[in-house]
């Protein structure tokens, strides 16, 4: 594959350079360059005030002086740290939707392309340093829509981005108790000090290195020349041009069969119980989450109710069915990653019945199932497997309640199925 | 300009922690949370003589205090005019490095606000009234003025002599709380309640590994790119043709 | 004296305002405002008198719209100004205590395990009415009995006493400070009185008994005290065997064994008279009965206080020879609480006689008189039956008045059949706690009047709430124990919460109701106060604006008579030799009677104060609460090891009639003898209305339960009492550890000049290190 | 080293977060792995066209009960500092009857439900909120609709040991032979049902 691609990257005639110079190819969707600039004005003010905000010895990034300056301007520093997380809500705002509603098309083709470095990207790495530092001529390798640089810069956004943006909210609304807020303030300090490590080469390559001062207005405009493409972003031109080389698709992995299944979970509810004493459990999560929620809005309320009082803490996520809930969650992506299975949105229903209807079931049955978690005080994992392998009463009980109301309104119900 | 300090009269103190109410009455602190504490020592042995003595301690808003560095945003400050460590609510996130940094143990974060809390000798009373743990003191064993000025009454009460300052060779931030009282009590307190140096694992490592990192990356690519430019302006402009 | 700031100063700081008393705001520190600029908000400030405890300091209450946020001293009271105690501080949570009684209560449950039914006061007091008219019939208006304690009982009682009946006991005199004011009657015809009479400021040598000033915060005298000890370097003797707080700033402590202080006092007495050390002039002109005094203290020897007390003799003959060089500044300190061993009067006549001997009575430096202050009283006739009608047999304790013991005996009896408890934690301030709860199960009513849930409400049939002392008037307080007698006013501070009422209300709606309409003339609080104040004509607004106190002159030394006083006893003099005792054929000299000994394995339970707590009264308070939720055990660390005890262990206690109490938590301390354990009273509370108190701590009364009244006054002594430790279901004995005589004298400490940690001079902070890229 | 190992050790309440997000990784994996992200699947246990419900679960059940018997007969585990559930029987009797109704409704249990909505199962999302919902109505109506629903028929036994004192291994060794004999049944009416 890839020397079919060397064999056609051949230098230009100067008329064919001529000829390219002027056609014009797509590059940035409208979207994509609205969000660059976006985070341009974002990190403009968020690296000033952020930075002014950081005064003590042990942490100043930036001198006295320009930090009073920023005093002077905003006044009192209280009003720097409010411009700081208004800011910074925002900016997670915008990020998130766009993340939503532009994953399919922009952002998981940009991410696998950011994370799939080839030999090329690293020649392209070499070359580029000697051409800079050397001063040589150089003949660039066929790169893809980003080139070895912008792959690695972008990597470093892509992933310090996010850990950016969640330490700032654990910062701002004390989301964690004091210990993590800690924590989350030098990774965040750290995590900002690494993109700004990769602004400098990335300012410095867009606007005053002349070969790729055409990049620069391509962010403007979406527009680059097919010349520049064809020079600096050879596959990205192929692929626009002649539709090539999609990256191969690896197989998904068959799901094990359950006997295998119920060991493994067997093995991991024994080793729940040996390390902490605690059996598995799901339902304590939501019901957690939920007191949360309700909490931050009405914390008296909440502390005050029967029911919900004794569930609440000083800091109520802080609990241990929460943090299994949490790697419930990272386990699945790990377990779908692992087994080349491709995140899809889907709605698994019976033949029959329409889309809506079986929502509006899943729902019910949601209802119903969050309501009997509460009177039984547990759920499958919790009554039935953790409760069943020490033998509790309740937990079998609840077992073959469950089956017996399970077949009763599955016969009656089994139209949804069929 | 003054730089206020305080002087307890341990030989005078009667541990009735009248202080404490009055402090709590004043500032609305939770549950067992308190600004300034009477922590009773004894009777103990202490070298064949026996001892019953009270820590009172509160902030000691030292002359170098290391709370202050160690909160990134600065929120807590020694203010220049007063030379009272304040806390701006507003500026802190309830993040602790300065509890943990505190060698006395004289802050701790107010799980109502979630902010930090700590002693800043009535800082709204100032000028107007003595401080409340002072003003409700039954036997007058605090006594709170400007050090910098000779004739006020804490700069006499420092002259009587005999006055400590709970600090030790290794940890000597410079506290303005100094004690007054028998040998064998303020040595009694040093050792059930010495000044710690502390520091956090998180703030450990932000010192010597990420900051260092952080500023030596952003440096080098900073001044990598200014020398890559100057490269580029002294050959004058490369034009694209030699290119192929 | 603290000092006193002239009115208009406090005016002055009053208008500025208190300043912000939320959560500390320093926004404004941004704007380089001039420090002490303080917000505008509008604070009023009232003067009123607290009542955490019966010390009754002058308060100021800071109220801002109708909430009270600060209490602090008044500057205008001459005994504590500015200053108030802990518990003055807390009193905030003793107004807004989530667990206050709220409304009259009728119990539709049983005795001891109540269930409320809230009722309107209209109700209740028809109901209490009604029932004291039908017992007035049946059984005699003495078969109605009251309890109280507390400045705002007084009403009720002159309200009883109109009704016909004075069964009134209230246990600040049996149980606490009875004895002693009976032994200064006897001696110089007039009570010790409260707040105690001490010139500590002008003494040379002070002299306690078992006194522990700061572990029990009555601000003005433990002020006074410090600055006559720390201040004016007075000497102080302190005879405890326990190292409290006054032993630690003592120049002599002397760890004196329990029961044996009328010893040493006889000897030191015997010691100054045998070396002239007395001041013959006085004693010559105002005493009584010397002569009899040497003859009968003659056989107290040093040698033989020694063996007696284990005190060393030299220690003994030191002291009294500083106390006869330093004579008449020498203070003799009565004490409190001194129901302790059986034989308590004797032993406060003892050191009333030392004192006059030394020439300390009504002189600088000693114990000066009070000054009468004549107050209008509401004209309530008492047509209770004359004492002799009683039934309590009072004819072995010839100055008995009428104890708690007494009111007990005679509802077993069956005598008394409805008690009036008000303001008074009787289950826990009385020993031998069951016999109480005996008698009140035999009653046919019981009413509690109380500001909390405490005990006795448990077994009550009507609670009424009383308003808290911040919510109400009171009667006028004439502080008559003072050298500048003044009368302070209280009134309220915030407006009654809920549905509590003042004790105007109470016993002029219960007076109406049982026909006694003119016991109380007045309609309101204030007329009332005004009828009172005028007897030194002056009204009730005036004082107010005063700033709530009212100066007399007073007369409190003898020079202020002129040199010739007469004092208030049958002989006009100091009587050495009590001829009142002499006719109730008792010892009109006191002698030294053994105590019994702690048996082996045994060790003597003893109890005393936290400064930040008002025995039961407080253990709710939150604050306070926070500070001290429970007792601890003080054990000797000596004998702790040799029993296997850890510090901060949970033991139990059980007692020589097998009585097993509440766990504890030990203190393993050397400042205590090894036969003697100490905690401190008022924990343990029963009453699970109380959150916060409930079941915290250790009830040091349940073990109070062989008691020897006072052969004089009938008080009840209260150490006598033996204890073992159970630890784990096992009882361990107390090693026995024999005692050589002792006594610790001061270390002179030498006076360094230099500060001895020099801090880093101010200024030279580390440069401003140029970080950053 | 003898377990439960936080509780003997005493660990702080940060290191126990971070065994449950360990434990919940793998437990989450597992889910996932065995397909339980598709309600078909999960569903199929009812509409006996795939048992694998009833399969995981009585394999882990046994699995699990052979290793903690196992680990507490030679001492390296204390059976009884496990933290066990409040046996109400009522209780469970009626929570369990409800929620498999629920559950054939749903087609989720609320762990899966969570793998299933990650892996951008909108029916599972759906589920979710309909879980949230029915907590909701639970707590906001509990002081005067269901005070004491959670709290019926109340025993003080906390396992079937005690209750029949019988062994734990006697236990293990009837479901290990439910298993043996009811898996195979199972195989067939699955292989009858698939087809249709």
């Amino acid at each position: 594959m890839r020397n079919e691609i060397l064999e056609q990257y051949l230098p230009l005639t100067p008329e064919e350079k001529e000829e390219l110079k002027n056609k014009k190819i797509k590059k940035h969707h409208v979207a994509t360059v609205f969000l660059h600039w976006f985070n341009l004005f974002v990190w403009i003010t968020e690296l000033i005030t952020g930075a002014a905000l950081i005064v003590s010895i042990n942490y100043r990034f930036i001198p006295k002086f320009l930090t009073d300056i920023v005093d002077g301007v905003y006044g009192t520093r209280a009003n720097i740290i409010k411009t700081h997380i208004f800011v910074g809500v925002i900016w997670a705002f915008v990020l998130i939707l766009y993340a939503l509603f532009g994953w399919r098309r922009y952002l998981k083709p940009t991410l696998k392309q950011i994370f799939f470095i080839t030999k090329d990207d690293i020649d392209w790495l070499k070359t580029k340093f000697e051409e800079v530092a050397l001063n040589k001529k150089v003949h660039y390798p066929p790169q893809d829509s980003y080139n070895g640089g912008q792959k690695l810069f972008a990597q470093v956004v892509a992933i310090m981005v996010p850990v950016i943006i969640v330490t700032g909210f654990i910062m701002a609304f004390h989301l964690l108790p004091p210990a993590l807020i800690r924590w989350a303030i030098i990774i965040h300090f750290g995590a900002v000090g690494l993109v700004v490590m990769g602004l400098s080469v990335h300012i410095y390559m867009a606007l005053l290195y002349p070969p790729e001062q055409e990049g620069f207005f391509g962010m403007i405009t979406g527009y680059i020349s097919e010349y520049f493409a064809y020079h600096h972003h050879y596959k990205f031109w192929r692929k626009k041009k002649k539709g090539l080389d999609a990256p191969p698709e690896l197989e998904p992995k068959k799901d094990w069969g359950p006997i295998f299944a119920g060991i493994f979970l067997g093995v991991v509810l024994f080793f729940s119980y040996y390390l902490t004493g605690f059996g598995l459990g799901a339902s304590g999560f939501f019901q957690r989450t939920l007191i949360a929620v309700l909490g931050a809005f009405a914390p008296e309320a909440v502390k005050a109710h029967p029911y919900m009082g004794h569930y609440w803490g000083v800091y109520p996520l802080w609990n241990f069915l929460v943090f299994m809930g949490f790697g419930l969650v990272g386990g699945t992506l790990a377990a779908m990653f692992f087994a080349h299975h491709k995140f899809r949105f889907r709605i698994e229903r019976g033949k029959n019945i329409t889309d809506i209807q079986r929502l509006v079931l899943s729902v019910i049955g949601g209802i119903i199932v969050g309501f009997a978690t509460r009177i039984a005080g547990g759920c499958t994992s919790s009554q039935a497997l953790s409760g069943g392998a020490v033998f509790s009463p309740s937990g079998w009980i609840f077992m073959l309640a469950l089956f017996a109301g399970g077949y009763l309104a599955a016969f009656i119900f089994r139209r949804f199925w069929k | 300009m003054a730089k206020y300090g305080m002087v307890i009269d341990l030989d005078r103190c009667v541990g009735c922690q009248a202080c404490m109410l009055a402090c709590k009455a004043q500032w609305q602190t939770p549950e067992d949370y308190f600004r300034t504490w009477v922590k009773h020592i004894g009777p103990i042995q202490h070298n064949d003589e026996l001892v019953l003595t009270s820590f009172v301690g509160q902030c000691n808003h030292c002359d170098n205090p290391p709370c202050v560095p160690a909160c990134p945003t600065q929120a807590t400050f020694k203010d220049t005019d007063t030379g009272i460590v304040l806390v701006n609510q507003e500026l802190c996130i309830g993040c602790g490095y300065c509890v943990e940094a505190c060698p006395y143990d004289a802050r701790f974060i107010n799980p109502v606000t979630q902010k930090v809390d700590k002693c800043d000798f009535c800082f709204p009373r100032l000028g107007r009234e003595e401080p409340a743990c002072v003003k409700t003191c039954i036997v007058s064993a605090k006594i709170f003025g400007d050090l910098e000025d000779s004739n006020s009454d804490i700069s006499k009460k420092l002259k009587t002599g005999n006055t400590f300052v709970i600090a030790t060779k290794k940890v000597n931030p410079g506290p303005n709380v100094y004690y007054k009282g028998r040998r064998k009590n303020v040595e009694a307190i040093i050792k059930t309640y010495p000044p710690k140096k502390k520091d956090t694992l998180p703030a450990k490592i932000w010192s010597n590994v990420l900051r260092p990192f952080v500023i030596l990356g952003a440096g080098a690519t900073f001044v990598g790119s200014l020398i890559a430019y100057m490269f580029q302006i002294n050959q004058g402009e490369k034009e694209e043709e030699n290119e192929e | 004296m603290g000092k006193q700031i002239s009115r208009r100063d406090f005016l002055k700081q009053s208008f500025m305002g208190a300043g912000a008393i939320a959560a500390a705001d320093y926004s404004f520190v941004f704007k380089k405002f001039p420090p002490g600029k303080a917000g505008k908000e509008k604070v009023e400030l009232i003067p009123s008198v607290c009542e955490m405890c019966f010390w009754k300091c002058g308060i100021i209450g800071k109220v801002k719209d109708g909430r009270l946020l600060k209490i602090e001293g008044n500057p205008l009271n001459p005994h504590n100004g500015e200053k108030i105690c802990g518990r003055g501080n807390a009193g905030i949570m003793q107004l807004y205590d989530p667990d206050r009684l709220k409304y009259p209560l009728l119990n539709i449950g049983t005795r001891g395990k109540p269930k409320w039914k809230r009722i309107s006061w209209k109700d209740a007091l028809d109901r209490i009415a009604k029932k004291m008219l039908e017992l007035k019939e049946k059984h005699g208006a003495e078969s109605v009995a009251n309890l109280s304690h507390g400045s705002s009982s007084i009403p009720m009682r002159k309200l009883l006493k109109n009704f016909g009946t004075d069964r009134i006991a209230h246990a600040s005199f049996d149980q606490c400070r009875g004895n002693r004011d009976v032994a200064y009657e006897l001696t110089f015809g007039v009570g010790a009185g409260s707040p105690e009479r001490a010139d500590f400021i002008n003494s040379k040598v002070i002299y306690l008994t078992g006194s522990h000033f700061g572990e029990n915060a009555h601000t003005s005298i433990v002020r006074e005290f410090i600055e006559a000890v720390e201040g004016k370097k007075a000497k102080l003797i302190v005879a405890d065997p326990r190292y409290s707080v006054a032993a630690s700033k003592a120049d002599y402590w002397l760890p004196i064994k329990p029961g044996t202080d009328t010893a040493l006092i006889l000897t030191i007495i015997n010691y100054i008279i045998q070396h002239n050390l007395y001041d013959k002039e006085f004693v010559a002109k105002y005493t009584y009965g010397f002569d009899e005094l040497k003859k009968e203290v003659s056989k107290y020897t040093p040698e033989w206080a020694e063996k007696i007390t284990e005190i060393k003799k030299e220690m003994i003959i030191e002291i009294a020879e500083l106390m006869g060089k330093s004579s008449p500044a020498v203070n003799i300190f009565p004490g409190r609480q001194s129901t302790w061993y059986g034989n308590d009067t004797q032993r406060i006549r003892a050191m009333a006689i030392l004192s006059a001997i030394l020439g300390s009575v009504g002189r600088k430096g000693g114990y000066f008189f009070p000054t009468k202050i004549k107050l209008k009283g509401c004209p309530c006739p008492n047509n209770a039956k004359k004492k002799e009608d009683y039934l309590c047999d009072t004819s072995g304790y010839p100055f008995m008045k009428t104890t708690t013991e007494c009111i007990r005996e005679a509802t077993l009896k069956g005598d008394i059949k409805m008690w009036i408890v008000y303001g008074s934690n009787v289950i826990h301030n009385t020993p031998r706690p069951q016999k109480t709860i005996d008698a009140i199960n035999k009653l046919d009513f019981m009413v509690v009047v109380d500001i909390k849930p405490t005990e006795p409400s448990l077994y009550a049939d009507i609670i009424l709430p009383e308003a808290t002392y911040l919510e109400r008037y009171d009667i006028p307080f004439a502080i008559q124990d003072s050298r500048t007698p003044f009368i302070q006013i209280r009134r309220p501070v915030v407006q009654p919460l809920y549905e509590s009422k003042d004790a105007f209300y109470i016993v002029s709606e219960l007076g109406k109701r049982l026909g006694l309409k003119e016991c109380f003339p007045c309609n309101s609080m204030e007329d009332y106060l005004n009828l009172a104040l005028s007897a030194v004509n002056i009204t009730l607004d005036k004082v107010e604006r005063q700033g709530g106190i009212f100066r007399l002159e007073g007369k409190p030394f003898l020079d202020d008579f002129g040199g010739n006083y007469k004092f208030p006893t049958p002989t006009g003099k100091i009587e050495l030799f009590s001829t009142k005792l002499k006719e109730a054929n008792k010892d009109p000299i006191p002698k030294y009677e053994p105590v019994e000994d702690v048996p082996k394995g045994w060790a003597r339970l003893s109890y005393g104060r936290s400064p930040v707590h008002t025995f039961s009264r407080t253990e709710n308070n939150k604050w306070l609460h926070a500070l001290l939720p429970e007792n601890d055990l003080w054990i000797n660390s000596e004998a702790a090891a040799k029993m296997g005890l850890k510090d901060g262990e949970y033991v139990k206690l059980k007692n020589q009639d097998g009585v097993i109490s509440d766990p504890v938590k030990l203190k393993i301390t050397p400042g205590i003898r090894p036969d003697m354990v100490h905690t401190y009273h008022g924990f343990g509370s029963k009453s699970p209305f109380l959150k916060l108190a409930y079941n915290k701590g250790m009830s040091d009364n349940d073990l109070i339960t062989k008691i020897v009244l006072d052969p004089i006054m009938g008080g009840m002594a209260k150490r006598i009492n033996f204890v073992k430790i159970i630890k784990n279901g096992k009882e361990i004995d107390f090693p026995f550890i024999k005692q050589k005589p002792s006594g610790f004298k001061k270390k002179p400490e030498k006076t360094i000049s230099i500060k001895l940690t020099a801090p880093i001079p101010a200024g030279s902070q580390e440069e401003e290190e140029e970080g950053g890229c | 080293m003898i377990g439960p190992l936080y509780k003997i050790l005493g660990w702080s309440h940060g290191t126990l977060m971070l065994l449950a997000l360990i434990i919940g990784f793998f437990f989450g994996y597992a889910l996932y792995r065995s397909g339980f992200y598709s309600s078909k699947k999960l569903a199929g246990v009812f509409y006996l066209y795939d048992f694998a419900v009833y399969k995981v679960i009585f394999g882990g059940i046994v699995s699990a009960g052979l290793l903690i018997w196992l680990s507490s007969t030679i001492g390296l585990l204390k059976f009884d500092m496990l933290t066990f559930h409040p046996s109400y029987l009522l209780s469970s009797l009626i929570g369990g009857f409800l929620f498999g109704i629920g559950f054939v409704f749903g087609g989720f249990c609320p762990g899966t439900s969570l793998v299933s909505a990650v892996t951008g199962s909108f029916d599972a999302m759906a589920f979710i909120l309909g879980i949230y919902v029915g907590i909701g109505i639970w707590d906001i109506g509990y002081s005067w609709l269901f005070k004491g629903l959670n709290h019926l028929g109340k025993i003080k036994e906390k396992t079937l040991m005690e209750l029949w004192n019988i062994p734990y291994i006697v236990l293990i060794i009837i479901a290990f032979v439910i298993v043996v004999v009811t898996f195979p049944i199972v195989m067939k009416v699955e292989k009858k049902f698939k087809d249709e």
